[in-house]
């Protein structure tokens, strides 16, 4: 077992290595050593969780990496439930986005296109390590590892100084947030003695609250940074800037969610801190609402899939928050699928229209590209939790996690989101594939993207339709498979009850809702009655008769959130006191710097007077201890 | 109440000290030198005191050490000195300000 | 009479092969024609091989000779390792740098070679007016260094600069040891220790160390004693501010643990809160002055501050496992320092005419093997994992941590986070953005060797410290603390 | 309260140590400057020849200091032959206010720490041969003595490499 996890860390290192030192030789055939760098492992990961299926677990150390005393840090892999889903859904989601690569960045330089794969193989590596760490220290190098690559690739086309920019906001959020994750490793290590997962857990109960608050709460700062959560999600929009497979490998389906795995690998510490767990659940669904509404306004295509990520990160975290950890990670695995499809497709869409980006510029691009568009479909349709898709199952199995643990408002929030992420989610379907093209020159240039993009495409619209049945397995389904590790959460959130089936219907009623009004609002003014009259029929013909209603509704519900959003909160919240103060602190490291400068008067004699005025005060700072 | 031990060091502090202030307030790199000769003349005497309080000859072999270790900054302050004087043709250290900061 | 003396040659073995070696060069330098310059260099790494070896031959052989004045112990071996490795890699990248300055001289490597001498002794001493002896052969050999290139205007700055800070902070520090002597009779280390534990602390005592101590600050370019190391580093020829920036500070960090153990831990709590508030100090305007640099040098110059700051919080955690943090701290730094201050040599071509952060525009296009060495010299300044400087740093703030500096530790982790910022500024211009003229930059075979061994070790101490670790940790086994 | 005449010597002579001193300090011209230092070295190798025992030390100090040093501290002010305008400092009251108030600062922290300093120095002669010195120099500090020759050397060495006219 060792051997074979060991070959799925090392085989992406391995690519990344050629690709890195021999660009100069593998120039455009990289992806011949990329692709089956990340190929082998994912293959190698199935085989590990059919082995963990049957009950195996794995949980060693290589080597002492620090061998001192009390002192030790070792390097070692830890395969269980969890890690096991997540290096499974990492390696299949980015074996397609490999493969999708092949064809997005064909247009790329040699050298360039060498450069990309490596960077794409060294962040699987970083990611596997994270995911498959048995103690802190090497998390924390997955972490950090993933954070440097990401910002390398969101930073590829540096040509474009908002690319180079974003990059670098990435990395220095990124930063931030570790800080806190890196002090709550020392505080780990310092009240429990250790840094592996095994012993931390295990004496995990000796942590008194407040510590135990304390230590999670830091973690949980990392956890936003990287999950992009409030307030440090500002870097994730700017991340759009980079390869479109990247935004969707990285900022949609892996590095995002190791807040989410993390906060999940160390529930026994959030186990112990009922606050911090209340903090995680409403930070959370805060994010979601909140994300969700500034989707509602955009008209850039990578940017609302972006919020929609952010939006999502947030449920995820109101499940592990509520103590339904599983339910968190399986969403997490189903968003892997539907949030890097739609990122995919998004690419197809760009890769055909030349870049552009504006939804308003777009419409009735089915007709053009049926592939992309029909699986964007498909996985709009998930992340809407219409069922049986993914997104529905795992969605619900969060909502229904908040409502029987007695988060009402968190449970309120969350279903109102959902509301909201089906209607901008079918809104920007229908600005791109349906309806009347508004740009004719854009139009007559699209077509369908080459194989190597759709099948990648319709694979994971497949696995966006069909892994929330896992829900459905035998033995509690995947969740019963993750709580082995997790832990079960509130007995009271069992399957059983009609309470379950309210709660599904009513969140498949919003879901439902939202799509509708999407419907109305954005192809009702501008009607292609013959296509939509036929895919839509019943929805139609539903809602028709209710016409006043949804006049209402929109006058009083929609108009104000969206008008809230745009100017309150995009406005004001986002830009102003958020990217403001994130951008103020660094603004403000600057202005410190600058005035630091001037003490710095080249004058030799200023240079003696402070070393003789510091010899005082440091005398008395000895002296008054 | 003869003198002792608080008037020498009394003495060589305050010797330091003009010597420390020299150096705060000149501006002729010489001059300044001569100040940093200055302050080690001072700690020379409060080493030549404790010898002569303790009894103990070890004070008198330090300042030797001290005189030897002043001489060898004289010889190198003297070189970059007078190669600073050549490149700016002045021993003004105000004209050290190429780098600020 | 002759009772006393216990001379052995053996411990000296490295100095008097240094010393050699300095005037094998000296007489070669003499006898030899223009042209065969740059072969001094190779001869001073082979003087340097042949003391590591004698080095490393005195590993687990401790030894107090010559009075007790003089030491051989594992942390006087291991950092005299340190020093010779800097020694080796400044000669490596010091003959094209200097040939192109018209200054490749004999007299160049043989203060260097002097320098180590002085850093040898500094490290061994047990008795302080030999520390101060060495300290001050290790300075004048400095200023003379930092001026070395003599026809330009910078370094005449350089070297006047760091003579009367570098004079007036010995003084301070000479005084300072007057003032121990007069309340302890003694200078020998461990002497200062037993009349501390015999008779209590004195004021006057807490005087004389905070007046030393403020030489050691100077010397590692803590803040509030750090002025000079901006306009020193930013002046002195780039090998030079490489050697400077790393083999100083790793010398007189060593000397500083060793005071602090040795001499005056029963004082501890007063040189502890000194060591915390410089640490905090150094951290903080070392990183935020670096901000607003344009000039690498002095970025890197204002790093070193601040990475000061990071080293003394293993310092305040007075412990074993503190004082070894420090020691393989102090090692990586010196890796990356000296391959960052390398390339700047290599980059900044006679007369360094091209330092400024912009004159870095697009190398990687065209300079991939130097832009890609300098990349990770600065993601391990930043503390990137899996590079020896995130290893060192997180090694010195968990033992902070361990000894309970919870808010120091908290304070440098932030900044540190703040430092990634300027240092990935460089990164960005090499990387990112187009090259603004063509790069005429003279590979020096012996400077591609060198930058090769910096990159490994930084990767090596990254990944599998743990020989180093132990090595150091080691080294402090008969310490109290 | 008899006045001890050695005290009155101390006096007299610590007087002129920081007369000198101050001289040294504000004295514009460089060489009146380095003269007052000269005066001041001299000054106080009477003190360590008559008050402390010295004889030796006061030579070396003569020597060495006012001999050697001194000397080529003149020679070195002659040789830049400065014209009056490169000596002639404007006075900057600021800066000398806060030279000043670090060293009143500094001298503060010191001498409240007088009460400690309560060694008695009998004055007069009697003190030790330069056997007694070097006994010390050829055991305590044998390798100090051995590590001034390099010192030396690397300050000879240094001078010549930044001032020899052709290298």
């Amino acid at each position: 077992m060792m051997v074979l996890i060991l070959a799925v860390v090392l085989i992406p290192l391995l690519g990344a290595t050629i690709n890195g030192l021999f660009c100069w030789f593998t120039k455009r055939k990289a992806h011949i050593i990329a692709v089956p760098a990340i190929a082998i492992p994912a293959i190698v990961s199935l085989i590990l969780l059919a082995r963990v299926l049957q009950g195996e677990r794995f949980d060693q150390v290589l080597y002492w990496w620090i061998p001192l005393g009390d002192f030790r840090v070792p390097i070692g892999f830890l395969l269980d439930e969890l890690s096991a889903i997540m290096i499974t859904t990492v390696t299949f989601v980015a074996t397609w986005i490999h493969v999708y690569s092949i064809g997005y960045m064909d247009h790329e330089t040699p050298r360039g296109y060498a450069k990309y794969f490596c960077y794409l193989n060294l962040f699987v590596f970083f990611m596997l390590t994270l995911c498959l760490a048995n103690n802190f220290l090497l998390m924390f190098v997955g972490w950090e590892g993933v954070g440097l690559c990401s910002y390398l690739l969101i930073g590829y086309w540096y040509e474009k100084a908002s690319a180079a920019n974003a990059g670098m906001k990435a990395f220095v959020v990124n930063r931030i947030g570790d800080f806190g994750f890196m002090i709550g490793l020392f505080l780990i290590y310092k009240h429990l003695g250790t840094l592996l997962f095994s012993q931390a857990f295990a004496s995990a109960e000796q942590l008194s609250v407040g510590v135990a608050t304390l230590i999670t709460l830091l973690l949980f700062t990392g956890a936003t940074g990287k999950s992009a959560q409030i307030p440090l999600y500002v870097w994730l929009p700017d991340a759009m800037e980079g390869p479109t497979p990247v935004s969707s490998l990285i900022h949609a389906a892996t590095m995002v969610t190791a807040g989410v795995y993390m906060v999940a690998r160390t529930h026994a510490l959030f186990n112990m801190a009922p606050l911090s767990m209340e903090v995680v659940a409403s930070i959370g669904a805060a994010t979601a609402l909140m994300a969700a509404t500034m989707a509602l306004v955009n008209n850039d295509l990578k940017r609302i899939l972006a919020y929609s990520t952010v939006s999502q990160l947030g449920y995820m975290f109101v499940g592990v928050g509520v103590g339904v950890y599983a339910a968190g990670i399986f969403h997490l695995f189903t968003h892997a699928f539907f949030k890097g499809l739609m990122f995919l497709t998004a690419g197809s869409v760009m890769h055909a229209l030349h870049g552009e980006l504006n939804l308003q510029k777009m419409g009735g691009l089915i007709k053009k590209m049926p592939i992309t568009g029909w699986t964007f479909v498909v996985g709009a349709l998930a992340i809407a939790g219409i069922p049986p898709l993914a997104g529905f199952w795992s969605k619900d199995e969060i909502l229904a996690g908040a409502f029987m643990g007695g988060h009402r408002i968190i449970w309120a929030v969350g279903t109102f989101t959902a509301f909201l992420t089906a209607f901008y989610m079918f809104r920007l379907i229908f600005l791109t594939f349906f309806g009347e093209p508004r740009e004719k020159h854009l139009y007559d240039h699209a077509h369908e993207s080459p194989p190597v993009m759709t099948i990648p495409l319709i694979v994971l619209a497949v696995g966006s339709a069909v892994v929330g049945l896992l829900a459905l397995a035998p033995h509690g389904g995947i969740v019963g498979f993750l709580n082995r590790t997790l832990g079960e959460a509130h007995e009271a959130a069992g399957h059983e009850g009609g309470l379950t089936y309210i709660l599904m219907v009513i969140s498949v009623a919003m879901g439902v809702a939202g799509v509708v009004l999407a419907y109305f609002m954005y192809m009702k003014r501008m009607p292609d009655p013959v296509a939509m009259a036929r895919n839509f029929r019943p929805v139609y013909t539903l809602l028709y008769n209710k016409y006043y209603v949804d006049e209402i509704y929109f006058a009083f519900i929609v108009n104000p959130v969206v008008g809230g959003s745009r100017y309150a909160l995009w406005k004001f919240v986002d830009v102003i006191i958020i990217d403001g103060a994130v951008n103020g602190v660094g603004r403000l490291c600057r202005l410190v710097g600058g005035g630091l400068r001037y003490i710095q008067t080249g004058f030799i004699p200023d240079y003696a007077w402070m070393i003789l005025v510091g010899a005082v005060v440091i005398y008395w700072i000895g002296r008054l201890f | 109440m003869g003198v002792g031990l608080f008037q020498y060091t009394v003495l060589s502090v305050l010797v330091f000290l003009l010597g420390a202030l020299g150096l705060m307030i000149r501006r002729n790199a010489i001059i300044m030198f001569l100040c940093m000769e200055l302050m080690l003349n001072g700690v020379n005497i409060l080493f030549m005191a404790l010898a002569r309080s303790k009894g103990s000859v070890e004070g008198q072999v330090i300042v030797l050490f001290v005189m030897a270790v002043a001489a060898a900054e004289a010889a190198i302050g003297m070189a970059i000195i007078t190669s600073f004087y050549r490149s700016r043709g002045g021993i003004g250290v105000d004209r050290a300000d190429l780098m600020k900061w | 009479m002759t009772g006393g003396i216990d001379i052995s040659i053996r411990p000296l073995l490295p100095v008097v092969v240094l010393t050699v070696t300095a005037v094998v060069v000296l007489f070669v330098d003499v006898f030899s024609p223009r042209e065969r310059e740059s072969h001094y260099g190779y001869l001073g790494v082979a003087g340097i091989a042949l003391a590591a070896w004698f080095a490393l031959g005195l590993w687990g052989k401790g030894s107090l000779t010559f009075t007790q004045t003089f030491i051989t112990d594992k942390l006087s071996v291991l950092t005299t390792l340190i020093y010779l490795l800097i020694a080796a890699l400044t000669f490596l990248f010091s003959p094209g740098y200097l040939h192109h300055e018209g200054r490749n001289l004999g007299e160049y490597y043989a203060l260097v070679l002097f320098a180590v001498v002085g850093l040898i002794f500094m490290t061994s001493a047990q008795h302080l007016i030999l520390f101060f002896v060495g300290l001050e052969v290790l300075s004048i050999a400095l200023y003379a260094l930092a001026g070395f290139v003599r026809q330009r205007d910078l370094c005449n700055e350089a070297a006047l600069k760091y003579l009367f800070l570098g004079g007036f902070s010995s003084s301070i520090l000479l005084l300072g040891l007057a003032f121990i002597y007069s309340v302890t009779d003694t200078l020998y280390l461990r002497g200062v220790a037993s009349y501390v534990v015999a008779h209590g602390a004195s004021s006057t005592l807490i005087l004389g160390m905070s007046l030393v101590m403020v030489g050691f600050f100077f010397k590692i370019s803590a803040a509030p004693f750090h002025a000079w190391a901006p306009d020193v580093y930013g002046g002195a020829p780039a090998p030079v501010a490489g050697f400077m920036a790393t083999a100083a500070k790793v010398a007189v960090f060593a000397v500083l643990l060793r005071f602090l153990d040795s001499a005056v831990f029963p004082l501890r709590s007063h040189w502890m809160a000194m060591v915390t508030v410089v640490s905090v100090l150094s951290m903080v305007i070392g990183n935020f002055a670096a901000l607003r640099q344009e000039n690498i040098k002095r970025m890197l110059a204002y790093s070193s501050i601040a990475h000061a700051g990071y080293a003394l919080v293993g310092v305040a955690a007075a412990s074993r496992q503190g004082g070894a943090a420090v020691v393989f701290y102090m090692l990586a730094y010196s890796l990356m320092n000296l391959g960052a201050f390398g390339v700047v040599a290599l980059v900044g071509r006679q007369g360094e005419g091209y330092v400024n952060i912009s004159d870095y525009a697009g190398l990687a296009a065209k300079r991939p093997v130097l832009a890609a060495a300098m990349a990770i010299c600065l993601f391990s300044l930043a503390g990137i994992p899996g590079t020896a400087g995130f290893m060192g740093k997180f090694y010195v703030f968990a033992s902070g941590v361990k000894a309970n500096q919870i808010p120091l530790v908290v304070i440098a982790v932030i900044n540190s986070a703040v430092a990634a910022y300027y240092y990935l500024r460089v990164v960005y211009m090499m990387y990112m953005e187009e090259p603004k003229e063509e790069y005429q930059i003279v590979f020096h075979p012996a400077a591609v060797f060198a930058l090769l061994v910096i990159v490994v070790g930084i990767f090596q101490l990254g990944i599998i410290p743990g020989g180093l670790l132990s090595a150091s940790y080691s080294s402090f086994a008969w310490f109290t603390f | 309260m008899m006045i001890n005449a050695w005290d009155v010597v101390f006096f007299f002579l610590a007087g002129l140590i920081l007369l000198s001193a101050l001289g040294v300090v504000f004295i514009r011209h460089p060489v009146y400057s380095a003269l007052s230092l000269l005066a001041n070295l001299c000054v106080t190798a009477i003190l360590y020849l008559s008050l402390m025992g010295a004889p030796f030390i006061a030579m070396v100090q003569i020597i060495v200091y006012a001999g050697a040093i001194m000397v080529f501290f003149l020679f070195v002010i002659m040789l830049m032959n400065l014209s009056k305008g490169e000596y002639q400092e404007r006075a900057v009251p600021w800066r000398l206010l806060l030279g000043l108030g670090a060293a009143a600062l500094f001298a503060f922290q010191i001498f409240i720490l007088a009460g400690e300093w309560r060694g008695v120095l009998s004055p007069g002669a009697g003190g030790f041969g330069v056997k007694a010195l070097s006994h010390f120099i050829f055991t305590r500090y044998i390798l100090a003595f051995e590590l001034v020759s390099v010192l030396i050397f690397v300050a000879a060495l240094g001078a010549v490499a930044l001032a020899k006219k052709k290298l």
